[in-house]
């Protein structure tokens, strides 16, 4: 899954992927971190980074995440990038696009139900993709036309990555 | 010994109460308000009763309720705590009146070291040091005469004067006519009475206090000192034993005086008689609580006696076990209050519930608490949850120690200051004594940004994580599909679909 | 001092060993089985690395393993704890094979006292007094002249003895030759081989134990003794400092005698030496454990010195900064050890995931935690879960705050041995201070069925209160309408039924 | 609500009422007490009974309640009157009888669904019965014949109170 964060000031692009039991790759813009997380009890998790040791508190409350760390609290705003692309603006993290389709975790493009140059209507399904042993059908954030379609059936995506480029109607 | 006791208190001093019933083989009375019903007191008494509404002054305050319940509850004696009703000579007078014993110092006692002006007198008749001063004060002549004997710097004080309004520090002779007219005149504007007088200026104050033990025997002991200079707006925050103030003659000394001071009143039971330090560790009678103070674990724990205890069996009628030449120092203590406040804002107060409670354990590590894991924190009443205590050899072991009990303790769903105490503990003022009463606002501003790469990086891992968990529990919780606002649609089992293929 | 210490161990004294690292501002390295990611050392450790599946064979004691996370960490020193490999001389040698500090003595130390003959030989000749005895005896004369040396009772033993068979409590002369045959007798039938020897039989023997600390410099100094007589299987469950077994000369005799002991064996780091002590104070050498015990935290509470710590300044080069002038018992020490275990189902094991915890606090109290809320306690290692103990200024004291830390501690999800430290705390004997290694055999049959009425009456109405709110809940939860296998269906608000009327 | 509840090798009938925010009337056999009982957390309790305090914590697994009280841990075997009387033999409780409809709390009758001499299938609702504010259909546990009915509609009801008979078919 990819998510917009923002703390601080600061917003950051980052894609969580679940390696195995336990086992998570988690980018944070490009850096890449290899983490052992388990969740200890309700919000408490410890987490090994490259066998550095962190417990940590993390209390979420609509998008908002308020991490514990040492005493300290921060909250961090975080959405998913299509959440962040609707609900942006208000949310303070905008400058993602409104209606490109992109992938929302990584995985394989199973079929694409829409071709070049039709008709969406707004949340109509245009693809589906696999990614944790489930399929996910993403729909249209608005109603327009397939300007492009960049990826094929089979195809690996990454998270994140453009899928469908629509044109507004 | 009683057979049961009403604590007429709450959070940690009626718990701290009810161990030290508990372990004298005595029965303990809780009251309640409304908002307090499932409060770690009511828990561990033996008996609860409700006293009313949440605020202080419909319940814990009322004299009546607290009388009523310790008559119906049986109850042969009332321990106070600190704060609410403990020092009101009224309530002592009371409890006496209804024939139970109230576990503190006599009326009189109370009444005399709460009038401070009175206070000041009776210590100057025992000969106990007070911050020198002169009466109101006439002419120019009269005033620099009354400065010279003082001794530059003084402080020019408008008798009306408050708040920071109509004084004035004069540093020299030179300085004595001007500065007397412009606080006269001050004084005049500010509160329509030019009166002033003269105090001696203390400079970098320390707040150095003794522990006193009487009994009803005459028998009058100290437990040596504490120093609690960390305070922000007069609130204490942070407190250690002994102190770094004053040397061991001074020790001894102070200790004396404060036995001479509580003599002064025939004080019976546990008081502080509390002291201004200055550099050159001369020291001046500030005033006396005539109270368990809130700090008064560290002293248990350098003294090695536990002075609730010690409450009860002289209010029993008990004589002291501990003679004086008996009480020794041994090692440092250091206590930090742990409020339900945020040091990142100023301190604003932080109720709530509990979330998550993880007390630090080990060596040397005392949590006075009042608070459990689930317990929503009332707005109503103190925001201190606990008081931290970390004994050591030494000083810096002391420190060293708190630092690692602060890191072990978690507390989810309210904001502490503990981020606060680290940074006090670690400051290179604190780490070396060199502190004073002015220490927090002179020093503090704001907790330091960490500027902590992967401390981030670390936060913003454990925050994608819980909602990467957060939408993968959703996915399964609604079976085999799941729509979300995430714009995510219709799950279904992969197998499904290959079964279809 | 050290940069990086790496902890082989798991449990508690993981806990104890890192707590005492921060405070000296050294950084931890943990190691955990695959069923111990989770734990609490893991948590609290600066890093954390895995070396394999559950059972300890497989991962605590393997050697390799922990050198190598000790090489790829960068730690340079390894805390062994107590237990796994705190006590194999070949581990020890191959830390310093591997360039690794050992915190601990030196392996021949370890090799010299693991081998309990090589220790009673050892300390025979530094004039320690051992249980007197003979070597293999040969006629009836000879066997009773070496009893009338010893003095009247005494055990006879088969060389080849082991299990309690083949030995015999002789009281007196009479009996000498009627034992000797059957003892022979009894040794060839079951051993096959019908050598014996005489040993002293110790009467009612208390286990007192005396705590050394050596530095690399050739000082050593004793912290005064531990009793653990209360033993379960010779498992130790409570034990106090000091010891009502013996009287102030001979526990300075006994801890001269602890000292020589360890320069007998040029002994480095800390080090316990275990006598029995008879009903007339005479102590016999037992043996010595080189590493630090469990029950260290008493010694610590009475004599403010903090033993893990030495261990490490010690490793680390550094010289005991206590001269045993410095050292003195102040007040008394009980520990509890609270095992995950069933005290009315014969102490069996209880592992399981601990849903609630709340340990005790306020003063005197002290707990010594491996564990957590949420935590599942794992099936593969020792059921000891936490350390609680108490002080006070006097034993009795320390027995009142122990039983009322001990009502405070709640532990739920899995059964604890608490219960039973309430009944041996409570007991008679042990309150009079009559206790010996048979006390907890001899009179432990089992808690007390407590017939108290009110305490039924609650049980019942706290399970019927909470089935109530199951119901209350299921029917809320079905909106409008239940039905569960209570037979009651159809819950309908009456609202809504009487807008129908 | 009416239950059986068996501690040790004793068998006792309780009942509890709802009195207020808190407060219960809990009568155990024939003993009284009024209780006010609070959640802590989890499966914690305070009880304040006659004004002394009792923490207890009570983990409940399908019928068995363990309550555990100052460190020692009972076993209470709880189930509500009708579940009694179905599988009360094989739960160790017994005694109840199997065919008559009873009363699972107090309550008012609000409607007679059957009639003397009825013809009733087993699971089939014969009464209802109104408590905290809420309606309850009480079905027959047994196929048969309603013998006699001992209430009517209006008549306020106690916990455990024979309402109808059934003659089993």
């Amino acid at each position: 899954m990819a998510y917009k964060a923002k703390l601080g000031d600061q917003t950051y692009t980052i894609d969580v992927q679940e390696l195995g039991e336990h086992k998570y790759k988690i980018m944070i813009d490009d850096e890449e971190h290899l983490i052992d997380g388990r969740q200890l009890t309700g919000h408490m998790y410890s987490l090994l980074v490259e066998n550095q040791s962190f417990t940590v508190d993390v209390a979420e409350k609509d998008d908002e995440y308020t991490v514990a760390y040492e005493g300290k609290s921060f909250r961090v705003h975080l959405l998913d990038e299509r959440k962040a692309r609707r609900g942006g603006a208000e949310a303070g993290l905008g400058g993602a696009e409104e209606k490109d389709v992109r992938s929302m975790m990584p995985g394989k493009v199973v079929e694409l139900l829409v071709n070049e140059g039709d008709q969406v209507e707004k949340d109509q399904s245009v693809i589906v993709i696999e990614a944790m042993k489930m399929e996910n059908e993403i729909r249209a954030a608005v109603a327009g036309t397939v300007k492009a379609i960049h990826v094929e059936a089979g195809q690996v995506v990454e998270s994140g990555q453009l899928l469908i480029e629509l044109e507004e109607a | 010994m009683f057979k049961r006791v009403l604590i007429a208190n709450r959070g940690e001093i009626a718990v701290r109460v009810i161990r030290a019933c508990r372990e004298l083989g005595v029965e303990t009375v809780a009251v309640y308000s409304d908002a307090d019903r499932s409060a770690l007191h009511v828990q561990y008494a033996d008996y609860a009763y409700p006293i009313g509404p949440a605020p202080s002054a419909e319940s814990y305050l009322v004299v009546e309720k607290i009388l009523a319940v310790a008559k119906q509850s049986g109850a042969e004696a009332i321990h106070p705590g600190y704060g609410f009703l403990s020092e009101r000579a009224s309530f002592a007078q009371a409890c006496t009146d209804a024939g139970i014993v109230f576990i503190g110092p006599q009326p009189e006692a109370i009444e005399q070291m709460g009038d401070k002006v009175t206070a000041r007198a009776i210590m100057q008749k025992a000969g106990v040091p007070v911050v020198p001063g002169t009466d109101v004060l006439g002419d120019e002549d009269e005033v620099i005469a009354a400065a010279n004997t003082i001794g530059f710097p003084v402080m020019f004080k408008a008798s009306a004067g408050g708040g920071g309004k109509g004084m004035r520090l004069v540093e020299k002779k030179e300085d004595v006519i001007s500065s007397l007219r412009s606080v006269r005149s001050e004084a005049k504007s500010s509160f329509g009475d030019d009166r002033m007088y003269i105090e001696k200026f203390i400079e970098k104050p320390r707040h150095v206090e003794v522990q006193v033990l009487g009994d009803t025997y005459g028998n009058i002991i100290h437990l040596y000192e504490r120093e609690c200079s960390l305070q922000r707006r007069h609130q204490k925050v942070i407190e250690e034993s002994p102190s770094l103030a004053i040397n061991q003659d001074v020790r001894e000394q102070m200790g004396q005086i404060a036995v001479e001071a509580a003599q002064a009143v025939q004080y019976v039971g546990a008081g502080t008689v509390e002291f201004l330090v200055d550099a050159h560790q001369n020291f001046y009678f500030l005033e006396m609580n005539t109270r368990i103070q809130v700090e008064h674990p560290i002293t248990e724990l350098v003294t090695g006696v536990d002075l609730v205890k010690a409450q009860i069996e002289i209010a029993a009628g008990e004589a002291l076990t501990i003679k004086q030449e008996d009480v020794r120092q041994r090692g440092w203590a250091i206590e930090c209050r742990i409020y339900a406040e945020d040091p990142d804002r100023d301190f604003f107060p932080s109720p709530g519930k509990i979330q998550i409670l993880r007390t630090p354990g080990g060596y040397g590590v005392r949590d006075d608490s009042g608070v459990y894991e689930g317990w929503e924190v009332p707005i109503h009443y103190d925001p201190m949850i606990s008081k931290l205590c970390a004994y050591g050899r030494t000083r810096d072991e002391a420190i060293q120690r708190m630092l690692r009990a602060l890191q072990e303790y978690i507390v989810e769903g309210i904001v502490t200051n503990i981020p606060f105490h680290r940074w006090a503990l670690t400051h290179p003022r604190f780490v070396a004594g060199d502190i004073d009463t002015g220490f927090i606002p002179q020093e503090y501003t704001g907790l330091p940004e960490e500027e902590d790469h992967l401390r981030h990086e670390i936060i913003l891992a454990a925050a994608a994580l819980a909602a990467y968990h957060k939408d993968q529990e959703l996915a399964r919780s609604i079976t085999g599909s799941v729509s979300s606002s995430a714009g995510v649609s219709a799950w279904r089992a992969s197998g499904w679909r290959e079964g279809l293929r």
